[in-house]
């Protein structure tokens, strides 16, 4: 936690919060750490002991994290994480983050058995037509903690997913195998090989689109990837949904820190709050950032 | 049992702690009901429609937060009619925040809030005066003066006046609400800061500068509470960096009646909860029957303020 | 190699980060050598003989801390005497913090210190005016006008001005100093701010309101630096909450020339020595020749300060 | 340290610090943890390895640390700390410290290997006149922090020493052990049976002073006992030091926060800085508080 009495030890205050009641569908909870595992030089997988609301975020809902503080930083706002999957059985929520600033090298500090602050869930997660048979995932670093829980999703509604995963190195792809458990198709570009040009990933859109495999687009993590997603897919017809990342505070619809541009089906301009209306979005009616 | 109740003037509430404005809505009544609080009070309304500002719009820094919101705005009507219902269920009463950008404006936009439902006016005169100099009414008690003088004629609701901490004189421009009408001194908005990004070399927000509002502010804003809360005989409002029962107890002592909750509600959702409790417990383990009783407390007869420190 | 050079007017520093007035004393000599520095600063004298404050005088407030010190003082001889040989021995110019409670007396006190080793005067003008209502000089344009007249006409030396931040209109306040002869600003001094103990219900000052310094205060002092250095052509020096090379580099960003380091160097004595080492090390890496290139270079261009913040 | 970056990461500064120069008599260094432990229910031992100049603090000298942030504190100012005793041939300091508030629950949650920053040593410490054959200590609370060096520096000077330990109850009286061990002669007095009551320890003094044990005296750590021993020894003419406490900032003379009312010889009033020309002053000099 990154509030702190600065003050005489005051007695601590009982909440008063129904969290059973119906009309309360985010809570904060104190959850605890079971691992906190680097999975590469940048990326930590947390996994946590949760109760309650927590266990029931669908894919691309997340959750406004309490940071710790460190011997060198002092975190004050919460931060934002995707969560990356949802074990509602063995009480389990986890999350894949890169290691960036303030807030998540305070998190990657954090031991089993240490507790954290978890607000949630928030936002509004991807959504699935169950007409649809087959849907298109493309991500590029970060984004594919946010798309692993949807391919899991989708595979779980019978709808066939493929998987393409961008990267600037084959060592950084993460969750390949979460992707391919699932039993889905995944291709991996990369920078190295020149496979993750525009060029070659809008090959492989049209080459799905042509073969019926592209129902859906879904998006995350790169502004490049999500305008060349968004060409295709109003060329071709393809409903799309792309989640967007901003800078938060509140989380919660209140503080109108975390807005960004969007287009109105009319294509008028309009100013959405990431944290309520989103992070999932139309992709028709995104724009860069 | 300790008697949570306060007075603002003639609206009793039934504790003294409620959200400040811009920093709440609709979405917290998703975690915990509105009952709960002493009021409510709404993110400043303007009668025109306001877009937004540019991103970002927040910048972390220290123990605090820059915004530079601003106060995008749908208008009155869509207040009234989509956002006003919201609040209905709850007992709290509802306190709706104005802004205008001049004095006669400012009576326009009460006029068409004078409604059942809504329980008292909270002006934000944080804003620039457009009719002099473009500097914000609350920087000057004249400016000050005239603005309170149209809202007074206005409005028949209670009025709480909410002054900015970036004025030289604040005492003096409390004063100035206090001798045109205000019912009530919220006390105080965000102090104007700026941070710059030393990689980009860019302002870390869109607007350059923008509100610094958080823990870091608090020793400030008590500081104004407790010079307004001697300058004037009607009720202030602390606000300013408020996330503990303690912090509430420490504007109480400095002078303040009631206490709002900022920017601590977006790091602790529960914050105005835990501080109903706490300020229950306190007073039940001070021995204090009445948290009214901590109003102007503080013990400073005797102390006196050095000569030479910078004073306004 | 990257050039830390710097001008403060006519005075040319070895590098741009000195110490805050009141922070410093020969003791720091015990650690490290002033050779280091761009500067020294004394702590504010004054002609008359002052006592102290009541204590406490200090008071942990989050990442900050407030002081009532005042400006004890044993006078100018006993100055020239016993403090300053104890500066001669470092190469490090020696600048002098005065104050003096009416405009003549400002005049009085930097003629007597007119003298070989001095190389520079900064006018603490944050002290109260007692020939008019007892605000402090640069609370005001007109008043800082006046005191600054007088200084330019009494001294020959550089003359640094020290504003405050409790002002409503710093950047008014700078161009009344500019206007009247100062050659250099320092901004800022301390926020006016206070704390009280909730357990003993006692302000936790001595004197129960004091001056507001650290890493707290840097969006405010950030901002005013920004203001006034748009404002006026002479030199700003930026002051408040600085702590890491990282805060020197946004100080001059936005506009100052040279830095002072004030509390930081109570929680870790040898900042101003990481300051000196890190603004090379981060010009280095920026590819940047003379750190004077950073003075003003925040990418602000096309961008608008939000009419709708509370802009003083 | 509770100084933090909250910017970019910056290039790590090297300190031209030539901490070896004679002129340099203070340094701020970083410690490691050694141990950490609790002795009672308030009281917690801290064992530091150290290098430099901090291994040739004296008895009453001080140091002013940096005390780490936890979940709930985070501490900002440094705390000053009389050092409990320094093993200069090990390179140990070790301090004694009651936790109390921010600080020192901060302090109370290094472990072993942890690494904390170290300002000293600082002040003036206790001072024996070789023509003393014995003294008189009379502490109370963590006072005895302070005095404990102090015994041992005696004995050391072949100096006797009888130490006053007063305390609300038997059970709190710390470092009995570290004031026996050299030989002294230890009187407990607690506030249970009525023995620490100011009757009875004046009645223990000028028997000494009778005794001929009683060349000087020396107190620390309770404002009651202080003047107690300072009329005593005015009366009989015992040359005496107290060690003083006052809130710091900077330990080093440079921010006047710490200073006290004194009287000088000829009666006087004056404000000294206890961090400078103290913690340790003249019995007959200092003033209640
Ligand atoms: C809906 C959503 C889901 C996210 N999911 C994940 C995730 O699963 N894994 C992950 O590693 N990161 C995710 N992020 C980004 C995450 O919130 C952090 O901001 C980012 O990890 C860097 O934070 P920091 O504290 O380490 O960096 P700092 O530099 O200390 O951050 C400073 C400020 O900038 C904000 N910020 C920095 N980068 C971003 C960003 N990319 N998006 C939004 N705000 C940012 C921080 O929240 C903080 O307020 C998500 C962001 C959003 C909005
Ligand atoms: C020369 C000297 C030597 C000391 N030696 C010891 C020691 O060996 N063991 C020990 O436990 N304590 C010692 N103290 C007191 C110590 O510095 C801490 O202040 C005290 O432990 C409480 O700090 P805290 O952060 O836990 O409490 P907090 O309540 O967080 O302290 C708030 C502020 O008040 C100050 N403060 C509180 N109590 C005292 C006090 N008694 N004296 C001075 N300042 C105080 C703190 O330093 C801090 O700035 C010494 C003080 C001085 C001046
Ligand atoms: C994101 C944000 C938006 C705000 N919007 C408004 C507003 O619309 N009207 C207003 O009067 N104050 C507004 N404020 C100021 C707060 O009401 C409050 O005065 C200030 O934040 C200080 O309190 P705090 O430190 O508890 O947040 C806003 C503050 C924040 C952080
Ligand atoms: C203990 C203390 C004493 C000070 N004394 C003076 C003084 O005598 N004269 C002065 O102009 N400023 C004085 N100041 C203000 C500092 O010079 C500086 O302007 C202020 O602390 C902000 O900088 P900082 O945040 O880096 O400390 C003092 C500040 C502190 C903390
Ligand atoms: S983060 Fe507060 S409105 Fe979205
Ligand atoms: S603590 Fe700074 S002068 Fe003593």
């Amino acid at each position: 936690m990154s509030t702190v009495a600065y003050e005489t030890d005051l007695e601590k205050a009982v909440p008063v919060v129904p969290a059973s009641s119906p009309a309360f569908d985010v809570a904060d909870i104190e959850a605890t750490v079971l691992a906190n595992t680097p999975v590469n030089d940048d990326y930590v997988h947390m996994i946590l002991d949760a109760r309650g609301l927590a266990l029931s975020a669908k894919a691309g809902q997340f959750f406004n994290i309490a940071c710790p503080a460190t011997t060198r930083d002092l975190p004050y706002l919460r931060r934002p994480m995707s969560v990356y999957r949802v074990v509602a059985p063995e009480d389990r929520v986890e999350f894949l983050y890169k290691v960036t600033g303030a807030g998540t090298r305070g998190l990657a500090t954090l031991r089993p058995g240490d507790r954290v602050s978890l607000l949630g869930p928030l936002g509004n997660g991807f959504s699935l037509d169950p007409a649809w048979k087959n849907i298109v995932v493309l991500g590029r670093g970060v984004g594919l903690a946010t798309l692993a829980p949807l391919a899991e999703m989708a595979a779980a509604s019978g709808i066939g997913v493929t998987a393409i995963l961008s990267a600037r190195s084959r060592a950084l792809v993460m969750s390949v195998d979460r992707f391919a458990n699932c039993g889905e198709r995944v291709e991996v570009v990369t920078d190295d090989d020149t496979s993750s040009d525009p060029v070659n990933v809008e090959r492989i859109l049209l080459r799905l689109i042509e073969a019926g495999k592209a129902d859906a687009f879904f998006t995350c993590g790169s502004n490049r990837l999500m305008l060349l997603m968004k060409r295709v897919a109003a060329q071709f017809g393809v409903p799309g949904q792309v989640a967007m990342e901003q800078q938060m505070a509140c989380g919660l619809g209140m503080c109108f820190c975390c807005v960004r541009n969007f287009e109105t089906p009319d294509g008028e301009p309009e100013q959405r709050r990431v944290c309520l209306e989103g992070p999932v979005f139309k992709l028709s009616e995104a724009l860069s950032w | 049992m300790v008697d949570l109740r306060v007075k603002i003037g003639s609206l009793a509430l039934k504790n003294p702690v409620m959200p400040a404005s811009g920093t709440f809505s609709e979405g917290l009544a998703r975690i915990f009901s509105f009952d709960h609080l002493g009021a409510v009070v709404t993110k400043t309304i303007t009668a025109e429609l306001r877009g937004g500002n540019p991103t970002p719009r927040v910048a972390e820094v220290g123990q605090g937060m820059l915004n530079s919101i601003g106060i995008p705005s749908k208008g009155v009507a869509n207040f009234v009619e989509h956002i006003m219902p919201e609040y209905e269920r709850f007992s709290a009463p509802l306190v709706v925040s104005v802004s205008a950008p001049t004095a006669e404006l400012f009576g326009d936009i009460v006029r068409q809030l004078n409604l059942p439902g809504i329980a008292a006016i909270e002006a934000n005169i944080s804003c620039p005066n457009i009719e002099e100099d473009g500097k914000a009414f609350a920087m000057r008690s004249k400016s000050t003066a005239a603005v309170v003088r149209e809202l007074r004629c206005a409005t028949p609701l209670p009025l709480w006046v909410k002054l900015t901490p970036n004025t030289g004189d604040v005492a003096a421009v409390a004063c100035a609400a206090e001798e045109n009408g205000a019912d009530a001194l919220v006390v105080a908005n965000t102090v104007l800061a700026m941070s710059i990004d030393i990689e980009t070399f860019r302002p870390r927000l869109g607007s350059i500068m923008g509100g610094y509002s958080g823990p870091a502010i608090k020793p400030i804003a008590l500081r104004m509470v407790y010079q307004c809360a001697k300058a004037v005989e009607i009720p202030v409002i602390g606000c300013g960096g408020i996330a503990t029962a303690g912090d509430a107890v420490e504007f109480m002592l400095a002078g303040a009646t009631a206490v709002q909750v900022g920017t601590a509600t977006f790091i602790k959702p529960n914050t105005m909860l835990e501080v109903v409790e706490g300020l229950s417990a306190f007073c039940a383990r001070k021995g204090i029957a009445r948290v009214s009783e901590l109003t102007g407390a503080v013990k400073d007869r005797g102390m006196h303020v050095d000569k030479l420190e910078a004073l306004p």
